[in-house]
């Protein structure tokens, strides 16, 4: 079974977290990244993201793997949106159950930030003055050095 | 050689193209890298890429094979 | 408006998530405490809470208070189940929206931890072999000095 | 003096109530508690226990008025 996937529409959110149901855990954890209105002091109106998806499912599905290995869990899951987003909107979506809460938060920060340094995914932010830029893993403008 | 070229975010914004098919007698990682800094103007620093072959991230002294599919990924910005 | 509540139904998890929702946030985590069907090493079957509601209720608004105090939120909410409740219901939802998921992690992890503390709500384990018993906050009986 | 004593978990349990009236010479919570302890043998050391009194905490310091609600607080275990 999939834990990681990517999505080109909506996350349906319900159906995931389902996946997550264990008589044995005692605790979940959901981390959802939405679609900010601003980053760096500058008015943020949409994003776009691109992915390698071969690459991506691959990475995403190891970095699952590994979550599962290294921590407590009952099960792990993580779905990210490719395309064009709008402000508000789910981007990426993760989920974690466990017997204790400790693994479970531990876990699911683990693979966000996993995600966001391994995973090949990238963010093109579109302001409100009309520029648009790729974003660096620390959302700083990638820009200068391209 | 041909290798068959994917580019993303800023790379491709550069290169203009989402990928394209490079004839090249570059054998090396970082021979490839320069011919196409070359052609595409691309400024960023190799030390700052991943490199994948075939769908695998590699290690920049990966010899390169005819027809392998190659990327120079950017530093990621998902989530 | 309130950030903590006592329920003695189903809570409604949606209608609590709206509730996070802010253009300027870009993380959200959630927090769900399930009823697990083991503790200790003993089988559970189900597990009844108690609280002394007014004074749960002042403690819940006071650590939600100053949970918003304490990290840099756009919102946090906390909904704690009295009663009855079988394996795998929720017993306790917790959720926070932040402009970035370092506060929102951390955040929901102290709003937890805070409320098994502090919050006057006590668990009664039904096990398997007919026996019952409250616990104290580290999930160890209480039987032997009560 | 009259108090009104609520009773949770293991404490209800022992006393077999949920609450009562009682009428008590104590205007300190020690003394009170101490008393209760004599009525229903409670065994919890008061050291572990947390007292309410009017549904705001108090210290154990706290001076008992006629009337007020008592309420000693098992270790919570709620989550």
């Amino acid at each position: 079974m999939k834990r990681f996937a990517l999505a080109t529409t909506a996350i349906d959110v319900d159906a995931e977290k389902r996946r997550l149901d264990d008589s044995r855990a005692g605790a979940c954890v959901l981390f959802e990244g939405w679609v900010r209105n601003h980053n760096e002091g500058r008015s943020v109106i949409r994003l776009d993201y691109q992915a390698y998806a071969p690459l991506a499912e691959s990475e995403g599905e190891a970095i699952m793997a590994e979550a599962m290995a290294r921590f407590d869990l009952r099960a792990a899951l993580a779905v990210h949106r490719t395309g064009s987003l709008a402000i508000g909107d789910l981007a990426v979506w993760i989920g974690v159950s466990a017997d204790h809460r400790n693994a479970a938060f531990e876990a699911c920060r683990w693979i966000i930030d996993e995600i966001k340094l391994r995973v090949p995914i990238w963010k093109n932010e579109h302001y409100a003055d009309g520029e648009s830029g790729w974003l660096h893993p620390d959302n700083t403008p990638v820009e200068s050095d391209s | 050689m041909n290798y068959q070229l994917l580019y993303f975010a800023s790379l491709a914004d550069r290169a203009g193209c989402a990928g394209e098919t490079v004839q090249s007698d570059a054998t090396g990682l970082s021979a490839l890298y320069d011919e196409l800094r070359v052609r595409h103007g691309f400024a960023m620093d190799p030390a700052r890429l991943r490199v994948a072959v075939n769908g695998q991230i590699v290690d920049w002294s990966h010899a390169l094979a005819d027809g392998d599919e190659v990327v120079f990924l950017p530093p990621v910005s998902g989530g």
